[in-house]
């Protein structure tokens, strides 16, 4: 088994040990209670701002970037749905989705975890959690915070895809059945594990059998490739798809209403995104910097190619080229930000742009569906791009890192290009039917319910005024 | 020659503007303005404070046409940028009595 | 009296106020308006969505004056808003029967 | 017919609109618009630099009404828009030829 | 006495402990010479982030929340206000109000402090301030920073209440003349103590008599609840009434000019309210991540609470209501944010958006005051329902952290929800009292010498043109 | 010789002890084989924070800063470019930039370094650089992200002398040619030399060999003045001179198209500010206060006194005149942020202010150039005010923080006024001259070959449309 020693951007609890003491034995389980591990408080402060910057990502960060791309009309729709998306998910965290991401799952525990935690039970200000180092934790309240913020990112994430068209009362029950259905439990499959001190003191095996499904896979995801884009991403093309085309799509001029906006965004989810990427580190080292450097060039590289190759066949480099290739670049690397090496990820910058650019202008015009902002062109392309390649790009002998071997005391190592590139497949394709599957169901209920979109008058006299009675401008 | 002013909804300019276009109308000018009329404004709620919007956001088209051409021109509008509710819009015809174009000094039929 | 409306590419409008005052015109009104004529737009691309824009950015100078002043204030116009490319703008000329000055309830010639 | 065009400051829309509407006025159409006249602008400095701005923002209203009501709208809207400082605006009178009612296709006198 | 053990979010300076020796007993002044506690770098790390983050609350944050509200005729107003009294507070701050808030004041110590630190006097690179645990310290410079900010921000939080109205002028003087007379005083107050050392070597009454008067009232504040935010409401509805309407108040339409930038605004001040919130713990541990979380979801619930009320009693949810809710619940969870625990959190949230949503819109209406953009609605209504709160979340049986006893080893006890809420109400008292008088002193004087108002002209030609000589957009 | 002891913005990467070596004597080397120091937490969190926060002054801060100041139909254009030259320089930075930056140049090492760490050779997640304190050390993966900005901001802010009128193209070759042949050696002049270490166990005259020149001079420079801001400048108005003037330059009305972004930008550039100056301190400790608490005081008294001046001269105190102010203040700070005390930092910002003001309105006027938005005026003007005044306000006696001698166990000590100005007027000299020849040459061998200038159509039209392709809005 190679599975055992992949560095995994999850971690065990040390609460939960009691349950996982059935494989680790009671030696393990002795030593720790005798001597608990203290939060550096260096990490510490590292947690607490990365978990700020994932909330710059969203608000006003994600809301900006979409919001600069739709007519003014809807300026406040997408800005009024990124903001309380944010806050219900986060209320939805608390009360039952953190124990459902992070805790043992029992029977279940492959797909989704259980309801031990829920409404943060036990969580305090002393309980800890593990990095991925052996004998290194930080306070568990401040995990519970940072991951709650990619929760609420991925739900928002979705909504590009169906924008300037689907009803706010859609949008709020989406927000609560979508992440309970279908976030949770591919947090759980991605990131539980039983951590780095019984992963280093047990076999493989054990390791594995404790962990989530796509954990066990072997796959690598540092940052959420797989969970946040490639999930968002499929689900914003099935809510586009069952929502249907925008009225004038392909006719009528949609010209994004602010690209000045679009750009704030795009900059201020770069600056939002290295929370993202080195904070999935959850340890202010080495490794932190390695994962800010690479979302550095990887970004900077795709954020060179998309104009460049606009430039070439259109004739023109634009803005927003410039800013769909940063956030391209951003996904691409979100998987591979501790894994790969600084010239790797220019080079997975400079694939992922041109990848993406295909997708949004040749790709979605020949199947005609309308994506509204291009979530599932930038985003699942994206993350599928930088899922695969994090397989390759580890190699130490391309610059990686290489996997963290923690029954070998933590040496790097690698399991060769084709099983690591068929985990990384599994990976990707166990979650676009996940994702894709849960989706349709959620999207197909309210649907049939409630309903997803407005009424045409609505739609043409913009969402502004019909959902939410104001204006985005009166100048 | 007349100067014809119509008052529509703004999703309806590209239509109008490509019927034009297929009458020979070869030029319009555009404006956004807000209109006052039959059709209801709404009430935007800020915090607690309400107004009611009375005016709402139409375009005006401004198009010079020789006089033979009105009669087209006019049925061209009524029957692109109407969708049957109200607030569809006017069209006002006033007389025109000169035209210039600057770029040649070129007046009145030879300028539209 | 005459309203002479002229479309003109929007960098000139400082060039044409003066020339209009050295005239003696003492007011005028400018609207912010989209054109469509014989000037080609462009195409603006986003993302993979291409769209043509076919109506361009210009000036519409409103000025209200005796009839004979008319002359030269056309030939001002003309001569201070040419570049000789397409795409100058027209001046329209239509009759105005009554003027009056809000603040003081002057008519006509006088309030102008 | 005519066409009622008046220049008014910005403040005294609703005034007007209302005053408009009580004579049982309709309709009517509003453009945001620079004014140019005997109220002088203001100086703008960005760091260095200084700009007279001498075109002011005033709000243009086009209502077309029928001949017999000129004098009582020509009257309202002096009444309501005057604050008796300069630049409280103008009013133009231009003949109204027909109009058309886009939704009905009715005309005239039934259309306004 | 019970008030000796609250845990404060004030601290006592080492350097003073000179003058507090006179109860403290020449034992322990000796040790502390003997072996200074160093600070931790995680800790300071923490402390430099949080007093950026207090920055970017102000710029832009605060200056686009309360900008976007008001017309584009005055938005520059709105910006050049919060960006000069920003400036102005700060340098007051370092010339004498670091020394009036922060250092003993002998004789009026209850009160104030003294001048002994006015130009930073004695402040370098070496000199530590004590945190709220026994031990712990950080640089004084960074603490000087750290709470610069807090007065700069209080101070621009004001002008909300009488925006686009004020004189240029006015609002330079009351920059200077506020935060001297009224805010000063107040931290002062709430927050100067003699520090952990001393109150766990110490009985309670001699830490209580070397505190602040609201210290000594046993009132919980964790991030300024009193000091902030209700200080600021009632300044601002002094100002607003003094200033009086402005011109077509509830007759001509005032719509926001630009609602995107407010929710630009808000989204900004909930990133930076964590430097604000967790930063006001001092020391990167549990418990900021407790006041992180805490943040989290007060904020959230109270930015769903205001849209979903809107909703119910108005039809529609909007999202001025959204930013509301997100800033009544950071005021309200301000007090509160490392004493509750989540779920109290999150109750406290559900419950501040309908209240100032009630203010905003029937209270406001009924008495006639033109508080421009809702200050007293928002932050004083909100503070005194947060400091409130607080003495009733705090308890340990509805999982809160409970305060710290300093003479039991630093044990968490709760008086129980009497004395705790009679305390808490002592503390509103008072701030409402001292911020209402000594604000009718300073716009008073104000207006009595150089005039509080604009000329009517310049207000309708808007602040920008006539006071500033420049329009906020040039299109 | 009184240079060797001067605490400079740069260090010595362990990595090369082998070189130095030849001078260090064999003993050290083997010391730091023995027991390689380990990076704190806290201070690898600090800098992983303050690299966030420069590249949040550069997107969206220098971007919104200048695109707010241009007409709106080249508002793109400025963001494109801002954007993408961010991208180049980052890429171009990790191909050789870092390397010409920071290694020893051999031969050249007084002017640049060589290519040993082209590509990153050598650079992982285990190797260190030393900070400023003896045995003090970050990651070095850190240090190349951190230094990254600096390259990237540098070059951006260049942009601002000739907006509104250079091709795009011209401006990519720009952007890889000019940190090539300016900044890369600049940063190699002033921040290189052999780190604490080796000068604490060597002669002066040593450590003096080992540096780059400009260090060599005995020139204090803390976070960049002359790297940064008197390069940029300098740099901006060859080009603004080479460019041309605008079209209707002084005859047409150029107002700024949104003083609302341009304050945004500026609020931000201060937030991000603290990552550039404290972060330059390389470390979380009291120091880092200081450059922090400088940064906020100078800027602060910068930001009243630019208005105030106004105020007095032309009657109104201006929204950009504050911002320009702040701007002024914190690139008068930069140099002097770690050595300056309060109350310096507050004098020297009273001081830059109405200096710059003269620059933009009356010597600007003067001598006819058209330096789009003031990168001379400001950055260059306030960049040498800054440099000079570093060596005054850096004495003691000043309440300065002296200059670190570390053959003196690191005692603080101050040369005396002369000597000391007269280095910081060598470093600003040779920072002239080299700036201004190789600006000469990149801009000029442009011109010569694909040109700089956009055709006139375009620039009547906006660069927007036609060179872009784009609107920046469609309200
Ligand atoms: N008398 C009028 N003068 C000028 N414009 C008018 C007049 N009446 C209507 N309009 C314009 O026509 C638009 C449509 O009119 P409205 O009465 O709402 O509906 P309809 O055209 O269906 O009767 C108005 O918004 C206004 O801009
Ligand atoms: N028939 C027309 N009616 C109203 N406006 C017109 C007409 N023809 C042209 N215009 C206005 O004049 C502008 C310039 O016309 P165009 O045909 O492009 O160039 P030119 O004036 O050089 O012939 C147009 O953009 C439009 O605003
Ligand atoms: N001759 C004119 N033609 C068109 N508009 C005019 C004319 N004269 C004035 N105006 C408009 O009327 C407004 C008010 O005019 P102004 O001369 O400033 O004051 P007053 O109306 O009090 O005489 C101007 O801003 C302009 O918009």
């Amino acid at each position: 088994m190679r599975t055992e020693s992949l560095k995994k951007a999850g971690l065990a609890v040390l609460a939960n040990l009691g349950t996982l003491a059935l494989t680790a034995g009671a030696a393990y389980a002795e030593a720790v209670a005798a001597a608990p591990p203290t939060p550096d408080k260096g990490d510490t402060a590292w947690m607490l701002v990365s978990t700020i910057l994932v909330l710059l990502m969203i608000l006003p960060g994600l809301a900006l970037f979409y919001g600069g791309l739709v007519r003014s009309k809807n300026m406040l729709s997408v800005l009024t749905q990124s903001l309380v998306i944010t806050c219900i998910v986060m209320v939805v965290w608390a009360l039952w989705g953190y124990s459902m991401a992070f805790t043992d799952g029992g029977t279940l525990n492959a797909y989704v975890g259980g309801f031990s935690k829920a409404l943060l039970k036990g969580v305090d200000t002393a309980t800890i959690v593990e990095t991925f180092s052996r004998g290194v934790v930080i306070p568990e309240i401040v995990f519970v915070a940072f991951q709650m913020t990619f929760a609420a990112i991925t739900t928002a994430l979705v909504i590009g895809g169906f924008a300037e068209r689907m009803k706010f009362s859609a949008i709020c029950v989406f927000s609560v059945l979508w992440p309970t259905l279908v976030y949770f439990p591919i947090a759980h499959m991605v990131w539980w594990w039983p951590g780095p001190e019984f992963a280093s003191t047990n076999p493989a095996d054990a390791t594995v059998a404790g962990a989530g499904m796509i954990w066990g896979f072997g796959a690598l995801d540092f940052a959420g490739g797989t969970v946040v884009h490639i999930n968002a991403g499929i689900a914003a093309l099935v809510g586009a798809i069952l929502c249907g085309k925008r009225i004038g799509y392909k006719t009528e001029a949609m010209a994004p209403h602010s690209l000045t906006l679009t750009m704030v965004g795009a900059s201020l989810l770069w600056v939002g995104w290295f929370g993202f990427n080195a904070g999935s580190n959850l340890e202010a080292n080495g490794y932190a910097g390695l994962a800010m450097l690479n979302t550095f060039l990887c970004t900077a590289a795709a954020g060179i190619a998309w104009p460049a190759f606009e430039w070439l066949l259109k004739g023109k480099p634009s803005l927003l080229g410039a800013a769909s290739g940063v956030v391209a670049g951003l996904v691409a690397i979100t998987p591979a930000a501790g894994f790969a090496g600084p010239m790797g990820a220019i080079v997975l910058g400079l694939v992922v742009s041109p990848a993406c650019l295909f997708f949004v202008s040749v790709v979605k015009s020949m199947f005609k569906y309308d994506d509204s902002l291009d979530v599932f062109g930038v985003h699942c392309i994206g993350g599928i791009i930088g899922a695969i390649a994090t397989g390759i790009l580890v190699d130490p002998a391309l610059g990686g890192a290489g996997i963290v071997d923690y029954t070998a005391g933590g040496a790097a190592v690698y399991p060769g290009l084709v099983p690591q590139v068929i985990a990384q497949a599994k990976a990707v394709l166990t979650t676009i039917c996940w994702s894709g599957i849960g989706s349709l169901i959620v999207f197909g209920l309210i649907k049939l319910t409630i309903g997803l979109r407005v009424k045409e008058e609505v739609e043409r006299e913009g969402l502004d005024i019909a959902e939410h009675g104001e204006r985005a401008y009166n100048m | 020659m007349k100067l014809i002013t119509a008052i529509i909804k703004s999703f309806k300019l590209d239509e109008v503007r490509e019927a034009l276009s297929a009458l020979g109308v070869q030029g319009m000018t555009v404006t956004e303005v807000k209109g006052y009329g039959r059709q209801k404004g709404h009430t935007e709620i800020y915090r607690g404070a309400e107004y009611a919007v009375s005016f709402l956001p139409k375009l005006k088209i401004e198009v010079a046409v020789k006089s033979e051409m009105l009669g087209a021109v006019i049925d061209a509008i009524t029957s692109k940028a109407k969708t049957g509710q109200i607030g569809d819009g006017k069209i006002f015809v006033t007389p025109l009595e000169q035209v210039v174009r600057i770029r040649t000094g070129e007046t009145d039929g030879d300028a539209l």
